[in-house]
């Protein structure tokens, strides 16, 4: 590898030794390493080490945009060398560069700035920003291992890695009981989730005798004909773990409960990175996917219900945070119908593009909440409602997040779900059972989500002719709010109001009127960055769709249908004036409020799929463990037990000794006989 | 560099025997001149292993005839890693227990078992013939025992008497199993070097007879499932210097001594008791991983998890192949390092909190001490197996490994117990992650982070031990071609050997 | 012209009846009348050797006589120490746990 | 079936029942005298077998001398005369006892049958001349030693009726 770092202007291909992929990773690595151990105390320290290697880390995925528009980017550049682990296996521990890679990384390196710089503001007075800054840096770290990796253990590397940030960033406040909870559940599930991971891997990488994707890709495609079910319970192994991380059915129930941590971890979390790893992973197999119907029927099955099930229970939610939770969901459900719906031999560009425009208006949704819910102390209807009419200057912001994730043309949310819709309705029409199933959900999700999103924007902008009840606390996002949950709330805390005196269910809250605002408090902004980032999300998520046309996404947006797209639209509008009509003359103007309490009691609780994990899982697996505990106990009393045993058969012996000469003389002719009889027999 | 060969082992060694003299003299030994002598003598073995491991001397000159016992010293791909983490873990050893100095007997005997513990750890990896394999073997036995019944935990005499007890006979039960596999193996083709007993093996049916018999005997001593129940036992007893040691050298003995006495000399033996003893090891995995569910004694919480990631050890060993072999390796240099870490910081809470009950509520540790806390967490991630730590490495490749099955292995049952393996370590992510919820994250309900209390945390020669250990860690997880392309030299020798 | 099943049949018999007495005994002069039974046999087995086999030397004969002889010394010795045993313990049960007199 | 073999199992029969009873009987003495009826015709199967001196000798010796003694002993010691149960060991042991025996005895005349085999074999007495001439000639060593074992065992027998047992016994008593 000559060191001579020479930069081919044409191409900017660099033979250096450090390649900007290698930068992408390693950046935010560095960063993560760098505030542990330079900064002791001052976090802003911290915060200056994290803005410069998250811009640098941008500037270093732009050049390898650049380079790779060019051409020039290494395809394969190596990493820490291969690993010796005898002939039957070849671990090149390569990384891979091309052109949809690229772009995810610059989409995760854009949001990861973005929420480091928010976070700055949003933590200020965390006496552990200093952690959360690194947990970041090392988060976005894993990311970017996983997005650009050619190897299979490098994917597994990442993936695991970002599980274990997931956890401590979820477990951040680690003084509430509920946050420690939720962090050990998303670890566990995920992890669960995994344990079938290293088995498919496994499978793939010893059939083709090497971990590196691209060979395993090209070994699978041409042994696909006789190996088909090995390739697809591989597969299925890939699509158990891409479930787990990505929250879909079987194991969705720990991303809402993940809301626990801060927002912009949230943000970071369940926009950009973490649960659109599993599209990510699949998108370098799609090749495989397609060659095995199964495994695209389970995908798209997963993906539906998933999908039309979140958008559900995103409608009932009473915490808008979970609200965008449960959107997460359905939108990575979506990006995986993108990929399932793929004909054969086309590459993972619809799953992608989504991926894409989901990571901007999704991370900007959730930092606006997060800055809403420092604005009005909490993320509940009862807090947000009417938080907009209050704070004009976030207004905007958020009415593009929305539009965005309604998906209203010309907004990127509306390209790119559309093209997946088209997508699936083309292959429907010739004939694959699976995305028709997919079509059916898609249209579901379509309105659902209009719908869900029509809510909370009518919550946000709700304002009553009357005053409102302010409950001004202005403190961080989660330390003194009383977070108290839906069920505590409705179902049977007692209400009382302002004065003290018990309220009846059924008359509404008194309002009072908001005397004490004594001149307009400052309102609490974050920095100028923070501002600038969200607006930089913003503008992406208007103009983002434009990215279809450039050559780095191959998408043939020409024959797209339009009776289709003039259907959806129709369909949005109908369904937004449905939740307007539902929302007039409830007090928050929450629309969800005409549905009956105890289905939002439960849906904000996920339908309790949390009891089914502890009854299913926690419980059989601890009773196991006590019982292997007694067992052991058992053991270790026999253990104890033999020595007194073997003392014991001594006494016996040594007694029967010397019990009576004449008992003794019967033995010992007996014992005469049997040598004789044995003398006799075998001379 | 021969002296360096004698250097190594016999440094420690004497220098153990003078201190458990010099305490016969009227005037004991005092603490700072054993602290003293003991890590001059470790540091001399650290130094001397380097210069094995740089040029890799030998030395082979006839002992006892009669036995056709040769003095033969000589180290390869196999053995260096474990020579210098031994020796390394040694002069660790001794740093931490001039900081934690346990009451029950002198310095100068407490030192000088400690010493006597790391020079039979290094003879047994430097040895190259198997009678004198056994005799280092069994140089650990009795300074360990002193450690566990005089040094051991202050509070209960008899459980000491009795740990140690169940310590002496199950040892003493695989040692004399050994030396009967030992003896047999070596009267039958006459030579008792290990080299050339790997060269031309006994017929088939006498192979699996004297594997199953040192298969036991060394099932012991790794420990393998059924035959465990001492290693609880004694690291709840033993102090933190002695866990150390224990987990650190003595559980690689006796990997070691399966991959030099049985893999090597006996293929065929091995390759029809594979099966058995992979499922044992895997159900040392599961049960390991439920029991520390629910165990309330944090050490021996950590004792058990060692005995569940032995498991991963010896599945790969069984599965015959050369990933096997070579994941197997990786994870006992792993577990080494890691179980050390872990054993120095639970060993330092216990001695803080008087006592390793985690059903007693104490504040939080990530703000309290948060050097310590960042130690038990690298410590517990890794024994989980999180990625760029040292213990996902060989777990994976222990997984691959078995997977595909050398020789006639039957595929379907090695796969069976790669799956169950797989589950085993989601266990292990689960023990690991109670640990953390209940001593790092403490069980505050609501209010602001606790203000760090420096005194508690960790300082001096704990800091050191932990720093260093947590460094290794982080290393052999992030570039762990360090090691594997150390040992890749000496498996592929040892499997062309193995799959004449 | 005798046929060798019958002597050696009776030698067996007598051997064993002997031992039985020994054994089944507490009465040590009873022992002793067992023992004398075997003595008896081997007696027999002797002489019937010494006539079924040609015997120049007589050896089967003389050896018979020289077993009664013994046979004599030895029940003497016999009979002297058990009366003596009589006399220290009373009685000659020999079923008795030794008693470390 | 020779004269030989009908006196000699004639005698044999007579042997081993007086043998078995002088075993098992629950008088004492009775004991003895079977063991007299016993021996007795253990000499006619040596008159059989062709042995006249060993038969006399037998005779005279075994029956006169020994058995005699034996029932002064049993005068001596003592012993009840009518029917006594307490000198046979309990049963189980005369169970086994009877095991043993009986084991012993199979196992020695199988072990002698097969030595000689089954077809009859001519008696070859020959004449006390020879016999005498023999004891004298080859065997003579043997039969001065015998004489004096005869002596060692009368001294033996003397000092052993002469110790001081009993008076042992009254010393003993004057010490408590």
């Amino acid at each position: 590898m000559p060191s001579a770092s020479r930069l081919d202007t044409q191409s900017l291909a660099l033979d250096l030794v450090l390649q900007p992929s290698h930068l992408v990773v390693l950046l935010p690595a560095a960063v993560s390493v760098l505030i542990l151990v330079l900064t002791r105390r001052s976090a802003r320290g911290a915060f200056v080490i994290a803005a410069i290697g998250g811009l640098l880390g941008l500037l270093a995925a732009a050049a390898l945009l650049a380079q790779q528009a060019r051409g020039g980017a290494v395809a394969d550049p190596r990493t820490i060398g291969e690993l010796k682990v005898g002939p039957a296996l070849a671990v090149p521990l390569r990384l891979q560069v091309d052109r949809l890679m690229v772009l995810v990384a610059v989409a995760v390196a854009l949001v990861s700035l973005v929420v480091q710089v928010f976070a700055r503001w949003y933590l200020y007075s965390d006496p552990r920003y200093r952690q959360f800054a690194a947990t970041v840096g090392l988060f976005t770290a894993a990311m970017q291992l996983v997005v650009l990796s050619g190897d299979v253990l490098l994917i597994l590397v990442g993936w695991e890695l970002m599980g274990w940030c997931s956890y401590l960033l979820i477990g951040h406040e680690s003084e509430r009981a509920k946050a420690r909870r939720a962090s050990y559940k998303a670890f566990l599930v995920t992890r669960i989730a995994d344990a079938p991971f290293a088995i498919g891997l496994a499978v793939l990488a010893l059939g083709a005798r090497s971990t590196s994707i691209p060979q395993i890709v090209q070994h699978w495609q041409s042994a696909a004909a006789d190996h088909g079910t090995a390739l697809t319970a591989a597969l299925l192994c890939v699509i158990c773990a891409v479930a787990g991380k990505s929250a879909q059915v079987p194991f969705q129930d720990w991303l809402p409960d993940a809301m626990e941590g801060p927002t912009p971890a949230s943000a970071l979390i369940h926009a950009a990175t973490m649960v659109a790893a599993g599209t990510v992973v699949l998108a370098k197999l799609v090749a495989l996917l397609e060659l095995s119907g199964t495994a695209r029927v389970v995908l798209t099955i997963v993906a539906s219900v998933s999908m039309v099930g979140a958008a559900v229970l995103a409608f009932c939610q009473h915490d808008l945070k979970r609200l965008l939770a449960w959107s997460t969901v359905s939108q990575v459900g979506l990006m995986l119908l993108g990929l399932a719906v793929l004909p054969v031999r086309e590459p993972a560009d619809l799953g992608i593009s989504h991926l894409l425009s989901h990571a901007m208006f999704k991370a900007l949704l959730f930092l606006l909440i997060g800055w809403l819910s420092v604005l009005v102390g909490g993320t509940i209807v009862e807090r947000q409602s009417g938080a907009l009419s209050k704070h004009l200057a976030v207004r905007w912001l958020v009415g593009i997040g929305l539009l965005a994730l309604a998906g209203v043309p010309p907004l990127v949310g509306f390209v790119s779900k559309d093209l997946i819709v088209d997508e699936a309705a083309r292959r429907g029409v010739d004939g694959d059972v699976s995305a028709r199933i997919a079509f059916v959900a898609l249209v579901c999700v379509v309105a659902l989500t209009a719908a869900y999103t029509t809510r909370m924007w009518l919550i946000l902008v709700h304002r009553t002719g009357r005053q409102r009840v302010v409950v001004r606390e202005a403190v961080e996002d989660s330390y003194d709010i009383r977070d108290v949950g839906i069920v505590e709330m409705l179902a049977g805390s007692p209400q009382v109001d302002v004065h003290g005196r018990p309220l009846r269910r059924d008359e509404p809250m008194p309002p009072v009127v908001d005397d004490d605002d004594d001149g307009p408090l400052p309102e609490p902004q974050p920095g100028a960055g923070a501002r600038t980032g969200l607006q930089l999300l913003a503008i992406l998520s208007i103009v983002g769709g434009a990215l279809i046309f450039s050559p780095m996404l191959e998408v043939d947006w020409e024959n797209a249908n339009l009776w289709l797209i003039g259907a959806s639209l129709v369909l949005m509008a109908a369904v937004a004036l449905l939740v307007r009509l539902m929302s007039i003359g409830t007090v928050y103007g929450d629309a969800a409020a005409r549905l009956p309490l105890p289905l939002r009691s439960s849906a904000s609780r996920g339908f309790d799929v949390d009891a089914g994990y502890v009854g299913l899982v926690a419980r059989p697996v601890v009773a196991l463990a006590r019982g292997v505990a007694r067992l052991e106990g058992g053991l270790d009393r026999g253990v104890q037990a033999l020595p007194a045993l073997v003392t014991r058969v001594a006494g016996a012996g040594f007694r029967l000794h010397t019990r009576r000469p004449t008992s003794g003389l019967v033995a010992v002719a007996l014992g005469v006989v049997l040598v004789g009889l044995m003398g006799v027999i075998w001379w | 560099m021969v002296a360096a060969l004698l250097a190594a082992p016999l440094a420690p060694i004497v220098a153990g025997l003078a201190l458990v003299a010099g305490d016969r003299v009227p005037r004991a030994v005092s603490r700072h001149t054993a602290y003293a002598v003991s890590l001059a003598a470790t540091l001399i073995s650290l130094l001397a292993a380097a210069l094995i491991a740089y040029d890799r001397p030998s030395l082979n000159r006839p002992w006892v005839p009669e036995v056709g016992m040769r003095l033969h010293l000589a180290v390869d791909g196999i053995s260096v890693p474990l020579l210098l983490m031994t020796a390394a873990v040694g002069v660790l050893v001794v740093i931490h227990a001039r900081h934690e100095q346990p009451g029950g007997g002198t310095p100068g005997t407490f030192f000088g078992c400690l010493l006597l513990v790391i020079g039979g750890g290094i003879a047994t990896f430097l040895v190259q013939d198997a009678i004198s394999f056994f005799l280092a073997f069994e140089v650990v036995l009795v300074p360990m025992w002193v450690l566990i019944n005089r040094f051991g935990d202050p509070k209960d005499a008899s459980e000491r008497a009795r740990a140690a007890a169940t310590f002496v006979l199950y040892t003493v039960l695989g040692s004399t199993l050994m030396l009967v596999g030992i003896l047999t193996m070596v009267f039958a083709s006459g030579t008792a070097d290990l080299a050339t007993l790997a060269r031309h093996p006994l017929p088939a049916g006498q192979q699996t007879v004297v594997a199953a018999i040192l298969l036991i005997g060394l099932a012991i001593k790794v420990p393998i499932w059924p035959l465990h129940s001492w290693l609880p036992r004694a690291h709840t007893i033993a102090p933190t210097a002695g866990s150390m040691l224990l987990a650190a050298v003595l559980l690689k003995m006796g990997t070691y001594g399966i991959v030099r006495l049985v893999i090597a000399p006996l293929p065929a033996g091995v390759e029809r008791l594979a099966p058995y003893v992979a499922t044992c090891a895997v159900i040392g995995i599961v049960w390991g991983g439920l029991v520390c569910l629910v165990e309330r004694s944090l050490k021996r919480l950590i004792a058990w998890s060692s005995v569940a990631h032995m498991g991963f050890v010896v599945l790969g060993l069984m599965s015959g192949t050369a990933i096997g072999l070579q994941a197997a390796l990786f994870a006992n240099i792993a577990h080494g390092v890691v179980s050390a870490l872990l054993f120095a910081v639970v060993g330092g809470l216990k001695h803080r909190w008087g006592g390793d009950d985690l059903s007693v509520a104490r504040r939080a540790l990530r703000d309290v001490s948060p050097r310590l806390s960042l130690a038990l967490v690298i410590g517990l991630a890794a024994s989980l197996g999180l990625p760029g730590l040292a213990g996902f490495w060989g777990e994976v490749l222990a997984i691959f490994g078995a997977w595909n099955p050398g020789g006639d292995r039957s595929t379907g049952w090695f796969r069976l117990l790669a799956a169950v393996a797989a589950v085993g370590a989601v266990l292990a992510a689960a023990y690991a992650l109670r640990v953390l919820r209940i001593v790092w994250m403490g069980d505050a309900d609501g209010g602001r982070p606790l203000p760090p209390s420096p005194e508690s945390d960790a300082r001096g020669g704990e800091l050191v031990v932990v720093t260093v250990l947590g460094a290794a860690t982080v290393v052999l997880g992030v570039l762990p071609i360090i090691l594997l392309n150390t040992t890749s030299g000496a498996v592929d020798h040892l499997m062309a050997v193995v799959g004449r | 012209m005798i046929h060798p099943v019958l002597p050696m049949l009776l030698v067996g018999i007598l051997f064993g009846v002997g031992l039985y007495g020994v054994l089944a005994r507490r009465n040590a002069v009873l022992v002793l009348i067992g023992v004398e039974l075997m003595l008896a046999a081997a007696g027999l087995l002797f002489v019937t050797v010494g006539s079924l086999t040609a015997d120049p030397l007589r050896a089967g004969q003389s050896m018979t006589v020289f077993i009664i002889t013994i046979a004599a010394a030895e029940i003497a010795v016999a009979l002297a120490v058990i009366l003596a045993v009589f006399r220290a313990r009373g009685n000659i049960d020999v079923s008795q746990r030794g008693s470390d007199d | 079936m020779t004269t030989y073999d009908v006196l000699f199992t004639l005698a044999g029969a007579i042997s081993t029942g007086a043998a078995v009873l002088a075993v098992s009987t629950k008088h004492l003495v009775h004991s003895a005298l079977w063991l007299v009826v016993a021996l007795a015709s253990l000499s006619g199967c040596y008159l059989v077998l062709g042995a006249e001196f060993v038969a006399l000798v037998q005779l005279l010796v075994y029956v006169g001398a020994i058995v005699v003694l034996v029932l002064f002993a049993l005068m001596l010691t003592r012993a009840p005369i009518g029917r006594s149960r307490d000198h046979d060991t309990p049963l189980p042991q005369r169970a086994a006892a009877l095991v043993v025996g009986a084991a012993t005895a199979a196992l020695l005349s199988a072990v002698l049958i097969s030595a000689f085999g089954n077809d009859a074999i001519t008696v070859r007495g020959g004449s006390t001349h020879v016999l005498a001439s023999q004891i004298f000639g080859t065997w003579v060593w043997p039969f001065e030693l015998l004489s004096a074992l005869l002596l060692i065992a009368l001294v033996a027998a003397l000092a052993l009726s002469r110790m001081p047992i009993g008076r042992r016994d009254d010393s003993e008593a004057d010490a408590r």
